[in-house]
């Protein structure tokens, strides 16, 4: 037979989950995944991708479990059959940031619409992902509750990651949608601050899917070691433990354990 | 040198070859036959297509129109029984040893065989204490006579020589057309061209006189040297300006 | 395969249907990368034939660092581009950080390179049989250089083409100084990146094809004005 | 320029501590790179020697397609070979997405163009030198090639290096079918990136100071292996 | 030609010059004085370093002990007054008309002047039929004439040719010969090499004989053919192999 790496596992076992890139960036799968190994013989091999290359891997069969952030694809994902199983795993939030001195008075705004209202009011810069990410999603669906559709100079997509629109938007001074977590970890803000948080519209959470054995026959079965241990007591736990400067930066959010439906 | 059966592939036959490059006809309805035996120097002023001529016998070239045909049963053969050697010649990178063992080996000779010749043709060229420095390093009368015994080395039927003692010395010179003289009599076929017309009349059975692409004549050498039949001959001989 | 059907499909309605969009971005493609070989090739070009044809002491490490930057991360070359021109970096000032000329300097400090140390090697082996010759006419050393470029132009064509492919295809540095915007500064590369992010396989590879078809074209150019050059001269 | 200094200090520290996951990183990009140049190598300088040595119709065409494919974008070659080696792709069954076995296959498909396109031209320079000789000494084409590519080996050493250089410096392509995952398919470039998107630059440019240096370090040991070659040959 | 004042950089002095290349002593205390005038020829057998010896006079080798003086006051004033022309000549790749153009740009000389020259030597050479060719296309004659004309350009005080004749039909050899007496008529000092023992004696007003990287015999030519000193000088006189 072939040496094909499912051979290489019989030494070491591993399964292969996409995850959204903040959940890798921001640490906490390096803080959470080696309690799972120590425990279960079995190593995670973290693909860092958006929500939407993620998606894209998981139809194709070429990762055996997902932790992303894209309700709507995820939706899609289990109507197609692609993925067997979903599980809510936690959630954080999106805040706005953007320059110090705050051009637009966002800081005052009574919740997340009105401050991109603002913002657009008054034509400050605003750096858009434009990626189609789940970060992406909530910004253009925060713009249609103002029914307004952005456009012109000050609204620019730069098509890039949430690192590389924050490098952007720390050099520009811009306003942009960032989540909770890529921002208390990234590095280089600049004279960028958070300027509005904690409206119920900026909340953003995780799933962990779990990719159909019917759909693709050669995923590894052992992902759903890896897809229960994320909802169990103990990496629930884990998670609330991961702060950043005194900070938590995901919600434990899954459901009390109970039977699960079939 | 071993003196093993030689390929047969003469009389080599020109019929009609014409070559044109840059829009200029080089070489023009150009008609010879070269037999076994004699030694055929080609003799014509600058330019006249010689070195041209030498090209289009050895395959190098391709004419216009016209054919060249080898005896041989195929051309692989005609191939591996001539050896040309240039008038700027072309050394490889390496040793001069090496040179002439890189011409052996295409032959597929064994090991033994290929150093046995090589040391007889550097002795004969009196390049043995040189066999060891790089090639394109040795002066320009050095370079000369290694070209020549790589040639040399594979034995050829044919030995085509383009002025091979224009940058040799009055010793290697003499000891040229010596060795020459002993090809020869082991039945190798030599043409060569050359501007010493002293050399000419040493070496030549017949001469073919080239005269801005065209074959003048093909006569016996004596006969060339007192009678030359062509106006253009007679300027040449005589070292005037044509 | 479907895939790759669907790919070929996707650039050729992109070409056929002349999407704005597209155009804009093929130009800025084009305008960046030709304007950072121009760049490259003025610097490059005479300094790599400079080392290649002189001898000096500390040649030989000079000739070294000059092979390995040929192995500069395009990620590192757009950083410190980055860092120099960001608002508090030395050049902040010029406000050029986020503009297409911030990703012409990135490539021409990535290509500059590769065209020198590739010129290097070719008016090395030149050399060999040209600066004895040249020397004993009398031409100075800068007169030998450009004597060297002039007679080597043709290989040396290769060796621009190779620069304008680093470049054209090159993502790294353009999208950490360019920062992909859309109508600014978004190139072929950024936005092959961005559909690929996207999961937008066909299109992303779609505007890859597309991209490789503009570089045949702009090196089908290239040959046929050396064709025309050869011709006129020599 | 703070954070220059700053990223030279890191860069010293993660060499001086010899951080084990740096060794580790370094080992694979080596690994990968290397395994990519000597594969691009048997496949490309023996072409690209072909195409220059050889006169045939659709030749000229073929050159500008060569030299045309050294500007295939990282991301596109990565992309394709994604797609033939993904689970649903004709080669999935093999299972060598996400391992470094894929990271050498894109990136050997992606300088094995540049390689060749670099020889053809290198052989083209030689033959109209060595061309008519050899054939007159009966070497036949195969002989030929083998022999200008020896001749050549100087400059053609030069070449591999260029195409060194675009291997080790190259993300797009293994980003994409190696995943960049931790201890498996991380190389420095990945990680450059990776520290890139965190924010964290000065740990980003410490390591392509890393990565610099290992390519001086492979370039310096290229150069000197030459010396000694050319001095134990000829 | 014109002929303007020439520059005065003669005599070259060579005093203990020794070379080694490659780990060998190739030019071995050389020492000899170039006056204005005669026309110095050097002889020697292949290898004996009369190639090399051009070269350090050229300064294009630096010795490895001893000096090379010119009497000009400064060496950019001896640069611009001597020529060189290589045994085996490079040319660019351009015509024939723009290889001496190129040399004489190099002298700054004005267009209409360089025109002038360029016609004049090619005229002389019998190349001007050839003049727009590809200088690297021409024949192995042609290109040794149009490196002697590109020389013989820049008017230079001191012309070194180093085996002009060599690859040079019957006719342009006398044409060549006529042309160095002419050039030498008018005050060009000629220094050159030549395996025609010939073409030496016709040509020379002293000889240099050099064997192994040692200057054996500066002498008169007269005496030298009629009386050499040296056993090693007689051998090569008789074509013996040394
Ligand atoms: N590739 C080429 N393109 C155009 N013209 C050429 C080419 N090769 C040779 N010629 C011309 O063809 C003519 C004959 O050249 P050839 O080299 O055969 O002369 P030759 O008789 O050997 O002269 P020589 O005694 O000087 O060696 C010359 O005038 C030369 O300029
Ligand atoms: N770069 C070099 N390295 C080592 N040896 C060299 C080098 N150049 C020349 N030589 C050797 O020096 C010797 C003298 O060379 P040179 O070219 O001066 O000879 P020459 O007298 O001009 O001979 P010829 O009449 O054959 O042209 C030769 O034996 C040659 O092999
Ligand atoms: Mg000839
Ligand atoms: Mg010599």
């Amino acid at each position: 037979t072939i040496a094909t790496p499912g051979a290489v596992s019989a030494e070491h076992p591993y399964v292969v989950l996409a995850a959204g890139t903040t959940t890798r960036d921001s640490g906490l799968l390096a803080h959470l995944l080696p309690l799972f190994e120590a425990h279960h013989g079995l190593t995670v091999r973290v693909i860092g991708v958006g929500s939407g290359r993620a998606i894209e891997l998981a139809r194709r069969g070429d990762v055996d479990a997902l932790l992303v952030h894209d309700p709507a694809a995820e939706e899609a994902l289990l109507r197609d059959g692609v993925a067997s199983e979903r599980r809510a795993v936690m959630v954080n939030d999106f805040l706005l940031v953007g320059p110090a001195d705050d051009p637009a008075g966002a800081a005052r705004a009574a919740d997340a619409p009105d401050a991109l209202a603002r913002v657009a009011r008054v034509r400050e810069l605003f750096l858009s992902r434009g990626d189609d990410s789940g970060t992406h999603k909530r910004e253009l669906a925060l713009w249609q509750t103002i029914d307004t559709i952005p456009t012109g100079d000050w609204y620019r997509e730069t098509g890039s990651g949430m690192g590389a629109t924050l490098n952007t938007a720390a050099q520009l001074g811009a306003y942009t949608l960032v989540d909770r977590a890529t921002w208390l970890f990234f590095r280089n803000r600049g004279k960028l601050t958070a300027l509005h948080e904690g409206d119920a519209r900026l909340r953003n959470s995780y799933s962990v899917l779990l990719v159909s054995s019917t759909a693709h026959s050669h995923v590894r079965p052992q992902a759903r070691e890896l897809v229960d241990w994320l909802v169990s007591e103990e990496a629930q736990a884990a998670i609330r433990a991961y702060t950043i400067d005194g900070q938590v930066l995901f919600h434990p959010a899954a459901r009390p354990p109970a039977k699960e439906a079939p | 040198m071993p003196q093993p059966e030689r390929l047969r592939i003469l009389p080599l036959r020109l019929e009609g070859v014409v070559l044109e490059l840059g829009g200029a006809r080089l070489l023009d309805d150009l008609s010879f036959v070269l037999e076994r035996g004699p030694c055929s120097v080609i003799l014509g002023p600058n330019g006249a297509g010689k070195t041209l001529a030498l090209r289009v016998c050895n395959g190098l070239l391709k004419p216009d129109a016209g054919h060249v045909a080898w005896a041989g049963p195929d051309a692989a053969q005609a191939a591996r029984g001539r050896a040309l050697v240039f008038q700027r010649p072309m050394l490889l990178r390496r040793s001069a040893w090496a040179n002439i063992d890189y011409a052996l080996r295409l032959r597929r000779l064994p090991k033994p065989e290929r150093d046995q010749r090589i040391e007889t043709v550097l002795q004969e060229t009196r390049l043995l204490p040189l066999a060891s420095r790089p090639a394109r390093q040795l002066s320009g009368g050095e370079q000369q006579r290694l070209a020549l015994a790589r040639a040399w080395a594979t034995d050829p039927s044919v030995l085509f020589l383009d002025e091979p003692a224009a940058a040799l010395d009055p010793g290697a010179t003499r000891a040229l057309e010596e060795a020459i003289r002993a090809v020869r009599a082991s039945g190798t076929k030599i043409v060569m061209t050359t501007h010493d017309l002293g050399q000419a009349e040493r070496m030549a059975d017949e001469i073919l006189f080239m005269h801005r692409g065209h074959l003048l004549e093909q006569t016996r050498a004596a006969s060339f040297f007192t009678a030359p039949e062509t106006e253009e001959a007679r300027a040449f001989l005589k070292g005037e300006v044509l | 395969m479907n895939d790759l059907t669907l790919a070929f499909a996707t650039a050729l309605h992109l070409i056929l249907s002349f999407d704005p969009d597209l155009v804009e971005i093929v130009l800025l493609s084009l305008q960046v990368s030709g304007t950072a070989v121009v760049l490259a090739a003025l610097v490059g070009l005479p300094f790599g034939a400079a080392v290649g044809a002189l001898r000096f002491p500390g040649r030989r490490a000079l000739v070294v660092l000059l092979n390995a930057s040929m192995g500069l991360p395009p990620v590192v070359v757009g950083l410190l581009v980055y860092l120099v021109l960001s608002r508090s970096g030395p050049l902040g000032w010029l406000g050029l950080l986020f503009t297409p000329s911030a990703m012409v300097i990135a490539q021409t400090l990535l290509i500059a390179p590769i065209i020198a140390a590739l010129t290097r090697q070719a008016i090395e082996d030149l050399s060999e049989e040209y600066d004895e010759p040249l020397r004993s006419m009398g031409a100075n050393f800068p007169q030998r250089v450009a004597t060297l470029l002039f007679e080597g132009r043709l290989s040396l064509a290769t060796t621009l083409l190779a620069g304008f492919g680093r470049a054209i295809a090159e993502v790294g540095a353009v999208i950490i100084v360019g920062g992909n915007i859309a109508h600014v500064t978004r190139v072929m590369t950024t936005a092959i990146a961005l559909e690929t992010s996207r999961g937008d396989l066909p299109l992303a590879l779609g505007l890859g094809l597309v991209l490789v078809g503009i570089a045949i074209v702009v090196n089908g150019c290239a040959q046929w004005i050396q064709e025309v050059a050869r011709r006129a001269a020599t």
